[in-house]
């Protein structure tokens, strides 16, 4: 016996968790763009996405965030600390790789100093994961040793029924047992049987892939070249990963008064590392993508025991030039002994 | 803090003597800052500029930061006057181990803007001389002109217990230039100490480190007793922003100070 | 003989001849639909080379990637008319050497891909004349027609959503064949002009910014357009710019390598009715 | 009952023509609102776009962009380029929705005292009809709270 | 930081009454980075000036908004003041709450809100202001003239007396030019030759006087006070050292029936010549063209007539470089030919010519010796009819202005007329008579009122030939009917055009030229002869239509311009110009077609080992004149002006 929640009940639970004080966000459309968005009803949903384009990461590391507020006079400077909104949240309808994504990115922004604008915003969301029965040919959860129904940075799991009456719920955290609590009336004990999951199929070997990166002697490889010559140097891989979290920080206002903010920052920009002298550290696009491919499966780990990548597969799918994570994992696995 | 002071080093290099105004900040910035350490400089509506402290860890009453002006925050960070306000974020970053060089010699090499991360590790051990056998600095700039902090080197030049050696490019020198004439690591070849019991640290632009470290390697220095400080472009100084890493390394967090085994083994073509 | 197998020939004689060193083409991409710029250096990798209705991508822009040209070797490219285009103006501000550049032409109607005949920028002169009059898709056309219906205060709502979404990843600069800048103007920051935070103030001026400096110069690849992950119709804009500069001023933009730029030019009889 | 509306206009002239214009209209004595605040450049050909931009940040309800006429640049040619910039400018913020009623241009001379007067007039009456530039400010509000995510 | 001093002037009552100056420096005063504010009655007074003195200095400011009247007004005054208390003199801004606000606004508490906004944006302008140093270029005291016809000579004569070098470069083998083929001249009807001769002579023997004739100007490279002129010296294959003008060479010369350009084709010259009897200087050229030797390789017949060796056929054309401070530019101007008037026979009709040839005819040392016979027959005409507007202020012709001296030379020319023929009679039809000028009206008077000059009101519609007489058909306007004309000879007055050569010239030495290819001057009416490329100046007709005074006027002035440069050896410029970053320049040149001045250039950028990096646009301190056009059109903000920089706009516009 487990709990289902039905279709038909969705907007009441909305209802009740409104009234618990949670902000309800889940994948919606507007303007031509599929992301995570605060929804009135079930109606405003888009759950039958593969994946919206845009990352829940959003919500926890935006684009642009004011830090501090600040105010030149003629003998000081005042300040005022700009933290995040206190509400409560439910994500709804989120992916298992999204809320991996966030999982992933916890020990960066927790390590040495704590970043309080991430956590004060992960202490008051509760994610609401559906885990997948379809899947796009850029779908690579299953090749990051991630899957469709992965409960990682989840709260509460939830699987479509075969019917397609509504989810049966799974429950995986504290949070997400006390986001329960505030809806067993809408929900059924029944038993049902949950649809077959989404077939992903595994593109890459990425211990293989994982062995070559870390050989010294690969670092150096022409491959990195062939790799990334169609690389164009934007950042909308970065920008659109659940789990590249690079940021600048600029002030901006008036002559008198303005707003530190922190922004959105990607590797794949030449400016990113650039010296005021003039020398840039990684002055090509080759070495730019090796960064961020050698930070994903290489550095990364190292520091914090896990791959920085979900396998959502977004930095292909929305590639100008379709490249990606994908085919250089590929392309190494093909070459790797 | 309050700028105590500002003096013209070079064309376009500035120190600038900040004071603490908040009690809380001072006393948090005595307890933790060591020499090697840096922090991030700023001015509200235009930002930070990362660099070192320049002040050693033997004088904390006070922060000295040289820069050279040329982005948009040292050009504003070098407008300022005595009595002006700045920002300071710090001290940030991993320190040069001092105690691990008493006893020894200790050969200072730095380059052009690069003295001021050396100085700080240079004043730390001349406060404390006697803890220290023969100190040796070796500092050079393209012109004459280009060397900093001028009186301090007038200083040490007098000082029986430091071996100065300047140098300058050729055709930077000027009629009455009176020391050495060339590239830093050649300079080096012809001073340098035995690197029996020998410390080196090192300062400079990524190409004159490039050069020097394979000169050290001549002499006969072990990696390991050679550091250096790393310093890439910041923006959080605290392990986030990702723009200062090398390889796996957060320069921010895990140096600056690295000694030059810890520098080879980094990716090469990072840094 | 197909295009495809026509156009790979080609490229193998262009390569082993050596008469270019590169051959910039399309290959398989990662879907059926889709394909990717491929980087030909030998004629033993011409196979790589595909060529069908999908190629809509104008390649004119990796011809500026850093020192490409510069030790006088030419490069052979794929490139459709708007392609074509690119090179003239690249030619006219200086960027390359049209000289060095090989056009393999082809034209995309519906499923069809023609080729185009001449391989030098200057071969083309014929077509461009033919082009003067295209517009946008039906669609697109559509959209453009609605927008300017609509009253200046709901034209502003519908740019500010759409640029609410931009994230600043600057894909559509990127991808621009006219976007040659070493430092773009929103990453001055003496003064800062632009404010780089993606909220959308910022993104309005950048994009405003961004529609401004493309006004006759954008060849309407698309290219932004199809770019931009957030889906924005950069197109609509860009497109409005070109209509300005051919309606009132009669400029054409890529029409020929010796072109001046629209804006570094005038007519003392500029038209100048909104000037009170 | 709140104030009135008093629109805030931003001026961009040059030097030469439209503000020797103004000037005139100071030493005739000519009336005019006090709504208008001038910044002076060399020519029109120094006024960029981005000028316009900021302006509006700054809470402009009406930009006005004024020089020399045709044919009387100081400069020979820069009123001449300046006059292509503006028609692709204007079109832009137009079609981006950035009314045309609030960015105008003008010929003014140095002998146009009383134009300038009755244009700055003219400008402020149509620019305080339309009121507040709002939807532009309010992008600037946006910036100024507190993040919403 | 910065320590900007506010100055805020009462100008008597004149800013008080309506601006609240207390609350002003009050305020402003609370501005960040105001060091000192004060307010007095009249900063511009002696005293007021001291104020703002003894503050740069005591609180050693480094800024200055002096809150009064119009920087037109006393910008200079306040500069001067800054520098002699030791500031740059370009830290300083004027708040112009004078003109711009108290005079003109009718309400206190406004007035006084615009005055501090428009203060308080200076101050933020202000803080961002460099010290500028005044340009000084370098003079190069040395002219050159372009054209030896009168505008040309009389600039040449000016400055050489001037006392300073003129090259005068004429492209003909003598200078003189149009002048030197008119008869008399109105409203004198003094010689023309007579007038001009002297002149002429005057210039050449003229100690700081280098005549260059049978010369061309190839290139112009440099800029004001530093010009590098090269110049074509043609060969002559006469040596101008020894030649001493005998003529012996043009006797005997075989070949003789060339037309010569300088009589319209209405008489003939040698293959070696001068164009006239009086040229200066007068030493022959060989026309090459022509020459049997240069032909057939044969005859050298001048070469052993000349008894002092002079001929010398190996000559070559020379390239001369030439340092100069200065050009004036005096290229003159053509007459439209006949052919043009398909109405009036395309040229067909021997007897249909233009002024100019009539001009020769009534020259006295003209292919008639002064006779007026009519080129078909030599016989005298009875009836001359003059159309006058042939082709000018007609757009069907291209030429839609008035050529000015036709009026005056067709009475003339009908005053000559009946003065060497009694009896004949002359018909002129004409659309105006613009006789504006001192004498000119007179002038026509006397031709009509005193040698019946028979002016017609109408144009010529049809002009053909019948029975050995030219038929002129038109329509009387005033009458309103038309009319019929049997003429002997028909002058058309046609209209006075560019140099066939003019736009090509003018983009070799880079000066600016209309739709016709008259040049353009830096501004019509303010600087009529400057040209917008500062340095070279206009004199005379290459600039528009001119009779002789205004030519002999215009070149005065040019000459004064050239003098006022000279003045100094150092030419001292206001410091706001453009200025390249090399790092961020993309190379496009859009500055450089846009800049209306030339003053931008190409310039590579190469390493130590002279290996090409990058090319950059680079602008000529010299050259350019601060407008910003290039500023504004850099995409990638690479250009910036000195005084109006970008970060100063920027803060000027965002501390509103």
């Amino acid at each position: 016996m487990t709990r289902i929640l039905l279709n038909s009940r969705l907007d009441d639970c909305l209802s009740a968790w409104r009234s618990a004080g949670y902000r309800v966000i889940a994948p919606s459309r507007s303007n031509n763009l599929t992301s995570f968005d605060e929804v009135a009803s079930a109606a405003d949903m888009a759950l039958d996405l593969v994946l919206p384009e845009r990352t829940i990461k959003d919500h926890f590391f935006p684009q642009t965030e004011p830090l501090v507020r600040y105010e030149i006079k003629k003998q000081q400077i005042d300040t005022e600390e700009m933290l995040p909104p206190d509400d409560k949240r439910v994500f709804f309808g989120v992916r298992p790789c999204d809320a991996a994504g966030l999982d992933i990115d916890d020990p960066l922004f927790g390590w040495d100093y704590k970043d309080q604008y991430w956590f004060k915003r992960r202490e008051n969301s509760v994610i609401v994961t559906i885990a997948c029965t379809k899947a796009d040919p850029f779908c690579m959860c299953t090749s990051v040793n991630l899957g469709p129904d992965n409960p990682k940075g989840s709260d509460i799991m939830l699987h479509p029924l075969k019917d397609g009456r509504g989810w049966q719920m799974v429950t995986l955290t504290d949070r997400g047992k006390a986001l329960l609590e505030t809806v067993v009336p809408m929900l059924q004990e029944d038993a049902a049987e949950t649809a077959s999951l989404a077939n992903v199929p595994v593109k890459f070997d990425v211990e293989k892939a994982m062995t070559w990166l870390a050989d010294p002697a690969n670092f150096e490889s022409h491959f990195w070249k062939e790799i990334s010559q169609r690389c164009i140097g934007c950042g909308s891989c970065t920008f659109l990963c659940p789990t590249c979290h690079c940021f600048d920080i600029q002030d901006e206002g008036d002559t008198y008064s303005g707003i530190r903010r922190k922004n959105w920052d990607s590797c794949s920009f030449a400016m990113f590392t650039m010296h005021t002298s003039g020398h840039n550290p990684r002055n090509t696009q080759s070495m730019r993508w090796r960064q961020r491919i050698m930070h994903k499966f290489n550095y990364y780990r190292g520091k914090f025991g896990v791959n920085s990548c979900s396998g959502c597969g977004r930095c292909t799918r929305q590639c100008p030039v379709d490249m990606g994570i994908t085919e250089t994992l590929q392309e190494i696995t093909n070459t790797a002994k | 803090m309050r700028v105590v002071s500002k003096r013209e080093e070079a064309p376009g290099v500035r120190t600038l003597k900040l004071e603490f105004l908040n009690q809380e900040h001072h006393e948090f910035f005595r307890n933790h800052y060591q020499t090697g350490m840096f922090g991030l400089y700023g001015i509200f509506g235009e930002g930070e500029s990362t660099f070192c402290v320049a002040s050693p860890e033997t004088r904390k009453d006070y922060i000295e930061c040289t820069f050279r002006q040329s982005g948009r925050v040292t050009s504003t960070l070098a407008a300022v006057d005595a009595g002006d306000i700045v920002t300071f974020r710090g001290p940030y970053g991993n320190r040069f181990p001092i105690e691990e060089f008493e006893g020894k010699n200790l050969l200072f090499i730095a380059g052009g803007i690069a003295l001021p991360p050396t100085r700080s590790v240079i004043w730390s051990c001349l406060d404390r001389r006697d803890r220290y056998r023969d100190v040796t600095i070796v500092y050079g700039a393209r012109t004459v002109a280009d060397l900093v902090y001028k009186n301090e080197l007038d200083e040490w030049k007098q000082r029986d217990d430091v071996n100065l050696v300047l140098t300058v490019d050729p055709g930077g020198e000027t009629p009455d230039w009176q020391d050495h004439v060339g590239f830093v690591p050649s300079v080096l070849e012809k001073v340098a100490p035995s690197p029996d019991n020998t410390i080196a640290v090192l300062c400079g632009p990524p190409i004159m480190i490039k050069f020097t470290l394979n000169a050290l390697e001549k002499l006969g220095f072990s990696a390991d007793n050679v550091y250096t400080t790393l310093e890439n472009r910041m923006k959080c100084g605290i392990g986030k922003c990702g723009r200062c890493n090398v390889g796996s390394v957060y320069i921010c967090k895990e140096g600056p100070v690295f000694t030059a085994s810890e520098v080879q083994a980094m990716p090469q073509q990072d840094l | 003989m197909g295009i495809q197998e026509q156009y790979r020939n080609e490229a193998a004689e262009l390569l082993s001849s050596g008469a270019v060193k590169l051959v910039i083409g399309y290959g398989g991409g990662s879907t059926p639909d889709r394909r990717r710029p491929v980087f030909v250096r030998s004629a033993e990798e011409v196979s790589r080379l595909v060529l069908d209705s999908y190629c809509v991508a104008n390649l004119s822009a990796y011809l500026i990637s850093e020192g490409l040209l510069s030790d006088g070797k030419n490069v052979a490219v794929f490139l459709k008319p708007d392609g074509i285009r690119s090179v003239n103006i690249l030619s006219a501000e200086a960027q390359v050497n049209p000289d060095q550049v090989v056009i393999l032409g082809f034209n995309i109607e519906g499923e069809q891909t023609t080729p185009l005949p001449g391989r030098k920028a200057a071969d083309y002169a014929p077509l461009m004349e033919s082009l003067r009059s295209s517009g946008l898709s039906p669609e697109l056309q559509r959209e453009a027609d609605r927008l300017e219906q609509m009253s200046a205060v709901e034209r502003f709502d519908y740019w500010k959503e759409q640029f609410a979404k931009c994230i600043k990843c600057y894909a559509c600069r990127q991808v621009c064949p006219m976007c040659y800048c070493r430092r773009c103007i929103v990453d001055v920051n003496q003064p800062q002009w632009i404010n780089t935070s993606s909220h959308t103030l910022g993104n309005f001026e950048w994009n405003i910014v961004r529609a401004f400096h493309l006004a006759g110069r954008c060849v309407a690849c698309g290219g932004c357009d199809r770019a931009c992950p957030v889906n924005i119709p950069l197109r609509l804009i860009n497109h409005r710019m070109s209509k300005e500069t051919l309606d009132i001023f009669g400029h054409f933009p890529g029409e020929s390598a010796d072109q001046k730029p629209v804006l570094a030019t005038f007519r003392q009889d500029d038209p100048e009715t909104f000037i009170l | 009952m709140s104030e009135p509306f008093e629109p805030k206009i931003v001026a961009f002239v040059c030097t030469y023509c439209t503000y020797a214009g103004a000037d005139l209209a100071g030493t005739s004595r000519m009336k005019y609102a006090p709504n208008v605040r001038i910044v002076r450049l060399p020519c029109t050909g120094r006024i960029s776009p981005m000028f316009i931009l900021k302006a509006l940040q700054k809470g402009a309800d009406g930009v006005l962009v004024s020089g020399c006429h045709p044919g009387d640049c100081h400069f020979a040619q820069g009123n001449y380029h300046a006059r292509r910039r503006w028609t692709v400018f204007r079109a832009l913020l137009s079609f981006t929705g950035i009314p045309e009623e609030r960015i105008k241009f003008s010929w003014i001379s140095a002998a146009e005292g009383a134009k300038f007067a009755e244009l700055i007039n003219g400008i402020t009456d149509e620019i305080r009809a339309l009121g507040p530039f709002e939807q532009y400010q309010e992008l600037q509000k946006v910036i100024e709270t507190q993040s919403t995510y | 930081m910065a320590k900007i001093g506010v100055f805020v002037c009462h100008c008597g009552e004149n800013i008080a009454s309506m601006v609240d100056t207390g609350k002003l420096v009050t305020t402003i005063s609370e501005h960040p980075g105001v060091a000192f504010s004060s307010e007095y009655k009249y900063f511009c007074s002696d005293p007021g000036q001291e104020t703002v003195k003894k503050a740069i200095r005591e609180n050693n400011l480094t800024g200055v908004v002096v809150a009064a009247c119009s920087p037109r007004m006393h910008e200079q005054t306040f500069r001067k003041a800054c520098a002699e208390a030791g500031l740059n003199p370009y830290m300083l801004e004027l708040a112009n709450i004078r003109e711009q606000c108290s005079w003109v606004h009718t309400d206190k508490i406004q007035a006084t809100d615009k005055a501090i906004e428009i203060t308080r944006s200076l101050v933020e302008k202000v803080k961002r202001n460099n010290n500028l140093q005044p340009i000084s270029v370098p003079v190069t005291r040395r002219a050159m003239v372009i054209g030896g016809g009168v505008a040309g000579i009389q600039a040449a004569l000016d400055i050489a007396s001037a006392g300073r070098e003129v090259i005068l470069v004429e492209r003909e083998p003598s200078i003189g030019g149009h002048m030197a083929q008119l008869s008399e001249t109105f409203p004198t009807l003094d010689c023309s030759q007579c007038i001009l001769t002297p002149r002429m002579v005057e210039a050449v023997q003229h100690p700081n006087i280098t005549v260059m004739t049978y010369s061309e100007v190839e290139e112009v490279d440099g800029y004001i006070g530093n010009f590098t002129v090269k110049v074509r010296q043609k060969a002559r294959y006469v040596k101008m050292e020894t030649c001493t003008g005998c003529g012996d060479c043009i006797q005997k010369c075989p070949v003789k029936k060339i037309p010569s350009d300088f009589e319209c084709g209405l008489g003939n010259r040698t293959a070696i010549y001068t164009p006239f009897a009086q040229a200066v200087p007068n030493v022959p050229v060989i026309d090459r063209d022509r020459c049997t030797y240069f032909k057939n390789g044969k005859c050298k017949i001048c070469q052993k007539t000349c008894q002092i060796d002079s001929i010398d056929f190996e000559q070559q054309d020379r390239m001369v470089s030439l340092e100069v401070g200065a050009i004036v530019v005096a290229t003159g101007f053509q007459v439209q030919n006949t052919a043009l008037y398909g109405e009036y026979g395309y040229g067909r009709y021997k007897d249909v010519i233009t002024g100019l040839h009539f001009e020769r005819l009534a020259s006295a040392s003209g292919p008639t010796a002064g006779k007026i016979l009519r080129p078909s027959d030599g016989k005298e005409p009875e009836t001359i009819v003059f159309l006058q507007c042939a082709g000018s202020r007609d757009a069907a012709k291209g030429v839609k202005y008035c050529s000015k001296i036709c009026c005056m030379y067709t009475a003339k020319h009908a005053m000559l007329y009946a003065h060497k023929v009694h009896h004949g009679k002359t018909r002129i039809f004409y659309m105006d008579i613009r006789a504006a000028g001192k004498g000119y009206d007179e002038f026509t008077r006397r031709a009509i009122e005193e040698d019946q000059a028979g002016y017609i009101r109408g144009r010529v519609s049809k002009l053909y030939e019948e029975n050995g007489k030219l038929i002129v058909r038109g329509v009387d306007t005033l009458l309103g009917k038309p009319v019929e004309v049997e003429a002997d000879m028909v002058v058309l007055a046609t209209a006075m055009i560019p140099q066939p050569d003019a736009k090509e010239f003018a983009k070799r030495i880079g000066i600016g030229y209309d739709e016709y290819g008259f040049y353009n001057e830096a501004h019509l009416k303010l600087r009529p002869v400057e040209t917008a490329t500062a340095g070279i100046y206009l004199a005379g007709a290459c600039q528009s239509p001119k009779d002789i005074p205004d030519s002999v006027a215009q070149a005065s002035a040019a000459a004064a311009k050239v003098l006022g440069l000279f003045s100094k050896e150092q030419l001292e410029r206001e410091p706001v110009v453009a200025s390249v970053s090399d790092s961020t320049c993309a190379g496009c040149w859009g500055c450089v077609i846009a800049c209306p001045y030339n003053a931008i250039d190409r310039r590579d950028i190469t390493d130590r080992n002279g290996n090409l990096i990058k090319r950059v646009a680079s602008v000529n301190p010299g050259l350019c004149q601060g407008c910003g056009t290039c500023v504004s059109f850099c995409r990638s903000n690479s250009i910036d002006l000195a005084g109006f920089t970008e970060k100063q706009i920027f803060a000027e516009v965002m501390g509103l």
